[in-house]
């Protein structure tokens, strides 16, 4: 038998092997050809590249007077400036070129140097001799000038298209903070952070992605205090990836998270550029890729899903409160449920006598079972949330009113499910969104605990717990314990866990992540406010 | 078999699941099925049975607030009796005749008869402290009479029984002249050494075609576990002065000086100390009580904050303490030699190496027990008024 | 019983062999076959109510003896 | 390298307390050792002293070969003979991983659920604990940094909640049999410190394992040890009476439901459970994880990951085979067997081992 499966797993093998090199052969571009020195030739490839693309503007034209030299360009309508390409590429090749460039003198040699150096009133001009990067750039938004003779195509920079204005955030609210939230330009993100961080050591690197959409990956980290190590990591990773398209970051966390298969994202996403800039701070990477404005960040520690933007922001006192609030309410709403069932289906002893009547009293004569209840009611929410979520605003109107009328109050009032199992579901619910990090992940981590309570009582919750606590404890993100400062304990990293001790003396960067850098800020700023006699000063 | 890891999980996922369908069932109970006990009374019955009688609540009369209806006039609890050859037996039989399964861990109170109580009491009490259900916090009564009598009576602001024991039971503390034993702590007294039981007593009061009541009145005593006698109210404070279990209560003395009429004095909080002694073989045992208190009431006219009048007031409230100790001692110490104030407890944790010799004959050394009661009672405050001048 | 008692050990075997074959781990191979090997059997054999003598009993027996002979030797 | 994983000082300490603290939170068989009243606080506050000393000879075996567990001493001092000693440590590790898998179901189905069969309980126990062993010491390194406060923090709630329950005078009268029967009783609880066997199995995995660290972390967990067990003994005598306490089965859960503050905090007996279930996770993933560890280490394996599953097995059988009935199990862990044998493995074995160590000069020479 074990032969046989052995063969069996040979085989397997064999055919998985062949399948990943077959896989890396059709891979990225292979070096391309160079741009030809006939302006004819050139055009042809363009159009025989572009053929079908309706978009493709190319403009054909001459500089110079008499002996002019033949040239056109070519950029993607509605990716490009009009304004700047008409004011700053076309006006200067077509009319000035031939003040500038002395008819008796053309040195056809030099034109392209001529108008790359003194005609074209454009920042961001490249030389670019590889065919296939000069259509690459033309289809990310750059306009190329091609000019008779020469084996290389000018590259201008002046992209410019529809975009959303940077707006406030709808996933991350606050009341006091920085309002900004990103958007879907990668430039547009990477100016927000280098705004928030002006500082040389922070660096911007990038690459293409996606094998049909070439996307544009930015990595960004704050050298010096970020781990060398993870840095290095990311960019293997990163560079590891070959897919069709990245539409969005989350298709990069699947290809490089550490544990695909775990429910709990090992990688962070934000939109906001104040939340970033904070994490590069204590030696995060951040991860922006264009066309969206989730950025990842990692490594990405559990706790993170506890703390908000707006802790750092207010006093310590509420934020400490509202922190234990957050995990209260995590607990309850992957708990609670669970918990209700084994409370009125295993364990009615540890239920106080007035509560136990009164749960007795609601439950007579419910036909299921609470388990079900429970699993129903569930179900039901999850229905509701959904389509609260993709309606149209004026419909989600109907769509509450159906959830709390006929739901919560029609169920109950027809026998069909008992009145306090509305109210624990309503407090999941709720509860849920309070973290909303981890609120998908609650919701699977709810259901396993309702049916080990629904099949074993507490000792199922407690199982099901250890089993999370396991799972959490072995999780790794990019060689940070996912679980730190909890497990394992670090017990200095705690003052910006279980409270948020204040600024001055969180003196040092979190240890699991900035351990070769820790000192963030001169020890000691503790406010010392002049003694009495200083005082009077103030008052004469 | 592509991926053999995965089928492995799968089929090991699959049987817990199974395990988890097949298992399911075992233990667990809607909240819906249960019958909860509320109270239960154990009696002896003819020829060794022993017949239990139990209280449940009905959920459905007892409705939450907020919801209309009421229970309809409808009795919140229902009562049953079983028999059988021992307690454990007896409670199962109500398999055949309660529709639902007895459900204790929300019982409040246990009261056994006051026959089988004189039989002895300990054997009935095994199951209960054995069993998972039933909690050791529950209240230990003795019934004047049957103890099915007492759980088929009806309370009168509360719907259900039970909670009237309790509440009546914890609100001992206004008088101090009943007491309230939790089964722990009966447990406790009925195992240690140089120490008696001692329990709440109950009974129905209200003569003729009236409707019954609940009282406590007595206070059960118990040599070993046999119940020996009743203490009356007064003498049941005398027992909590040298616990040192009084929280507060009334004292009514006569009125000092020249007025007549009485005095009435709250007890504000008080403590004890048992200082037993060994001196020549005799036994000594010292009963020191601090009492501090306030005039409450005075059915006199005159005004007794004089200094003269104060203290003589302190001391008639002394004395009437002592009176109170001395009677309790007189029947329990000497009457029964029953120990029920801890006198032995108190030799043995002074005089370990005597009480090896003392404890084999303790209950014929105990009403040799001299006894000392030193009070000290202090009054403190008169309240709103501080004197009565009589009408002019 | 006894089936689920065989799929549960057949479980144990599908997910731990494969791998070991496949890395050519035959110590480790041999090591758990050996222990699967006495697991089974016990369990087989509890459940097919074959009375075993526990363990324990000797244990308990061993150290009344010493200790009589302990205390005898006293 | 069998296993790769690191832990840190502390883990070990918090790892070998709870450890040694889940049969104290349940069975308590110390109470009804000598002295066997109210005098078992003091034994099981003396019992530091004894401890101390019998838990030398393992820690100077051990130290003496730097990088080596307990096992691999054996192996490296007798050759084959080393490998039956180490058949029969992880024979003895077995033991008390089943004895306490076993007493997690017979506490499940004695109090909680009586009416669940017990292997549920020991299945579902076993699964868990089997996914904690394959993940590694450091994985359950890091649940005991968890857990170990949970636990702690529980315990002194639950002390401080029934302590309106207390009765000081209970205490009364100090060595009321004199100091003898107290110091037997130490002893007795001495030996229970089955703990310390672990400590010197994953000595190579710990963190800084140095001399002077490995005698603080057996000082830590004897002095942290020692406090809550002194709590517990106290809270259990005070409130249930020395008498009475040696009557319940499970005596600091009994105590847990005595709660009863203001008819709000009541019926918290729940907080016990899960406290008591954390406990026996680690005790029994820690001995599983021994198990495991030394057999492969006997069979010179390259790691112990296959041997998980099927040592979980025979986990469960043993615990099924080897008791009886709870009375059975009670009569183990009682301490006219208990500590004898128990004795043998944590002292007896050691010490020979050391001697000959000594006798053949190997290993260096501690200072």
């Amino acid at each position: 038998m074990f032969g046989k499966i052995a063969r069996k797993i040979k085989v397997y093998l064999h055919k998985r092997q062949a399948e990943s090199q077959s896989l890396s052969s059709g891979s990225h571009y292979p070096p391309g050809k160079p741009v030809s020195v006939s302006l004819t030739a050139n055009l042809d490839r363009v159009r025989a590249v572009f053929s079908d693309c309706a978009d493709i503007v190319i403009r054909e034209f001459k500089i110079g007077i008499g002996e002019q030299v033949r040239a056109f360009v070519v950029f993607v309508d509605g990716m490009v400036d009009k304004t700047l390409l008409h004011q700053n590429l076309l006006k200067p090749l077509m009319l000035d070129a031939r003040i500038s460039i002395p008819n008796q003198g053309l040195n056809r040699q030099r034109v392209q140097e001529m108008i790359r150096d003194s005609t074209l009133t454009i920042a961001d001009v490249k030389e670019i001799a590889d065919f296939d990067r000069v259509m690459e750039g033309v289809l990310s938004g750059d306009t190329a000038v091609f000019i008779d003779g020469y084996s290389a195509a000018l590259l201008a920079g002046i992209r410019g298209w529809e975009t959303r204005g940077v707006e406030q955030p709808d996933t991350e609210m606050v009341v006091r903070g920085p309002r900004e939230g990103f958007t879907e330009t990668l430039r547009t993100n990477t100016s927000l952070l280098r705004r928030k961080i002006k500082n040389s050591n922070l660096k911007i690197e990038t690459m293409k992605i996606g094998r049909q959409t070439r996307t544009d990956v930015a990595v960004a980290y704050l050298k010096g205090v970020a781990n060398d190590k993870v840095v290095e990591e990311v960019r293997r990773r990163l560079k590891d990836i070959d897919i069709d398209g990245v539409l969005e970051s989350g298709y990069l966390e699947e290809y490089i998270e550490d544990a695909p298969f775990s429910p709990f994202a090992t990688v962070g996403n934000t939109e906001k550029p104040d939340v970033v800039a904070a994490k590069l701070l204590e030696g995060r990477v951040a991860i922006l890729v264009d066309g969206t404005p989730f950025v990842l960040t990692v490594p990405c520690l559990f706790i993170e899903s506890f703390l908000v933007a707006e802790d750092y922001y207010s006093r310590p006192y509420y934020a400490t409160l509202i922190r234990w609030i957050r995990f209260l309410a995590f607990l309850l709403t992957i708990a609670s449920p669970a918990a209700y069932v084994t409370l009125t289906t295993f364990h009615q002893e540890m239920i106080p006598t007035p509560l136990f009547l009164t749960v007795a009293a609601a439950r007579e004569g419910i036909p299921f079972p609470a388990v079900v209840e429970a699993l129903m009611m569930g179900i039901i929410f999850e229905i509701l949330r959904e389509a609260g979520v993709r309606l149209p605003r004026p419909v989600g109107q109907a769509i509450s009113i159906v959830g709390a009328l006929v739901i919560g109050e029609m169920a109950v009032a027809a026998g069909l499910i008992g009145s306090s199992m509305v109210i624990v579901v309503a407090l999941t619910a709720i509860a849920g969104f309070v973290v909303s990090a981890q609120s998908d992940a609650a919701s699977i981590i709810r259901l396993i605990l309702l049916a080990l309570a629904g099949a074993m009582g507490q000792f199922g919750i407690m199982v099901g717990l250890l089993g999370l606590l396991i799972h959490l404890c072995s999780l790794r993100s990019f060689g940070v314990p996912f679980f730190s400062p909890l497990g394992p304990l670090t017990v200095q990293d705690l003052k910006d866990v279980l409270v948020r001790a204040p600024w001055w003396a969180m003196v040092r960067r979190p240890r699991t992540l900035g351990w070769h850098n820790p000192v963030r800020q001169t020890p000691g700023q503790k406010p010392d406010p002049p003694a009495d006699a200083a005082k009077e000063q103030f008052h004469e | 078999m592509k991926y053999p890891k995965l089928v492995a999980a799968m089929v090991i996922g699959l049987l817990v699941l199974v395990s988890l369908v097949i298992t399911g069932c075992w233990n667990r109970r809607e909240i819906d099925t249960l019958a909860t006990v509320m109270a239960a009374g154990i009696d002896g019955g003819p020829g060794g049975r022993i017949s239990v009688t139990v209280q449940v609540a009905k959920p459905g009369e007892i409705k939450p607030p907020g919801q209309g209806g009421g229970g309809g006039g409808q009795p919140a609890v229902a009562v049953f009796t079983s028999t059988g050859a021992t307690v454990f037996d007896a409670v199962r039989n109500f398999a055949l005749q309660a529709e639902r399964k007895l459900f204790w861990p929300h019982c409040k109170a246990l009261v056994i008869g006051e026959e089988t109580a004189r039989a002895g009491i300990s054997p009935l009490l095994d199951f209960i402290d054995r069993d998972h259900e039933p909690r050791e916090l529950m209240w230990v009564l003795i019934a004047r009479g049957q103890a099915k009598d007492i759980i088929s009576a009806e309370g009168e602001l509360e719907k259900i029984t039970a909670e009237s024991i309790e509440k009546l039971v914890k609100a001992r503390i206004a008088t101090s002249k009943v007491v309230g034993i939790r089964l722990y702590e009966f447990r406790k007294m009925l195992g240690g050494t140089g120490r008696d039981p001692f329990a709440t007593g109950i009974e129905l009061v209200g003569a003729g075609e009236g409707k019954k009541r609940l009282k406590l009145t007595e206070t059960a005593v118990f040599r070993k576990d046999r119940l020996m006698g009743w203490l009356d109210s007064d003498e049941t404070r005398g027992l909590m002065w040298i616990l040192g279990e009084v929280r507060s209560g009334i004292i009514v003395v006569p009125a000092p000086g020249p007025a007549e009429g009485k005095v009435s004095l709250e007890i504000i909080r008080a403590s004890s100390k048992l200082k037993p002694e060994i001196k020549d073989g005799y036994l000594t045992m010292t009963i020191e009580i601090e009492e501090e208190g306030n005039l409450g009431e005075q059915m006199a006219f005159g005004d007794f904050t004089k200094p003269e009048l104060w203290t003589s007031l302190e001391k008639r409230k002394a004395e009437v303490i002592e009176r109170e100790i001395r009677a309790v001692l007189k029947k329990a110490q000497e009457e029964w030699a029953v120990d029920i104030f801890g006198f032995g407890e108190a030799f043995r944790r002074k005089y370990p190496r005597e009480w090896r010799e003392m404890k084999d004959n303790w209950r014929d050394l105990l009403p040799t027990v001299a006894v000392e009661v030193k009070i000290t009672a202090k009054l403190r405050r008169v309240g709103l008024i501080t004197k009565y001048n009589p009408p002019k | 019983m006894v089936f689920l008692l065989v799929v549960t050990f057949g479980a144990i075997a599908l997910y731990e062999v494969p791998g070991l074959v496949r890395e050519k781990l035959w110590r480790e191979l041999a090591a758990f076959t050996s222990v699967w090997l006495v697991a089974f059997s016990l369990s087989l054999l509890l459940m097919l109510g074959v009375k075993l003598p526990s363990p324990t009993e000797g244990i308990e027996y061993v150290i009344k003896q010493a200790a009589q002979l302990w205390k005898g030797g006293k | 390298m069998l296993e790769g994983g690191k832990i840190t000082p502390r883990q070990a300490i918090f790892i070998l307390v709870i450890s040694r603290l889940t049969i104290p939170l349940t069975a308590l068989p110390d109470l009804s050792a000598p002295p066997a009243n109210q005098d078992v606080w003091l034994a099981g506050l003396l019992a530091a002293v004894p401890t101390m000393v019998i838990i030398t000879p393992p820690l100077l075996l051990v130290l003496r070969f730097p990088g080596h567990n307990l096992i691999q001493c054996s192996r490296l001092l007798l050759g084959r003979a080393g490998a039956v000693i180490g058949l029969l440590y992880v024979w003895f590790f077995l033991q008390v991983g089943a004895t306490c898998l076993r007493l997690s179901g017979e506490y499940m189905t004695s109090v909680p659920m009586p009416e669940t069969p017990l292997s549920a309980f020991l299945l579902f126990m076993a699964v868990i604990a089997a996914s904690a062993v394959r993940n590694g010491l450091e994985v359950m390194a890091r649940m005991a940094d968890i857990i170990f406060p949970v636990i702690a923090g529980s315990i002194i709630m639950v002390v401080v909640l029934v302590s309106k329950e207390a009765d000081v005078k209970a205490l009364l009268p100090v060595m009321e049999e004199g100091l003898s029967p107290v110091l037997h009783g130490a002893f007795t609880t001495s030996s229970r410190l089955v703990e310390i066997l672990a400590l010197v199995m994953v000595l190579p995995h710990l963190n800084m394992a140095k001399p002077g660290v490995v005698w603080k972390i057996m000082l830590y967990t004897v002095a942290v040890f020692t406090a809550f067990f002194v709590i517990i003994i106290l809270a259990v005598i005070a409130v249930l009476g020395p008498a009475q306490a040696q009557t319940y089965t499970f005596p600091f859960m009994s105590l847990t439901r005595l709660i009863s503050l203001a008819d709000i905090i009541e019926r918290i007996e729940g907080t016990h459970l899960g406290i008591w279930l954390m406990g026996v996770f680690i005790k029994v993933s820690l001995y599983y994880y021994l198990a495991a560890l030394g057999l492969s280490q006997l069979m010179g394996l390259k790691t112990y990951r296959p041997l998980v599953l099927p040592v979980g097995a025979l986990l469960v059988v043993l615990s099924i085979w080897l008791f009886d009935s709870l009375p059975a199990l009670y009569r183990i862990i009682q301490y006219q067997i208990w500590t004898p044998y128990a004795l043998v493995f944590i002292s007896g074995i050691p010490l020979f081992l050391l001697v000959v160590a000594m006798v053949t000069k190997k290993g260096v020479k501690q200072p």
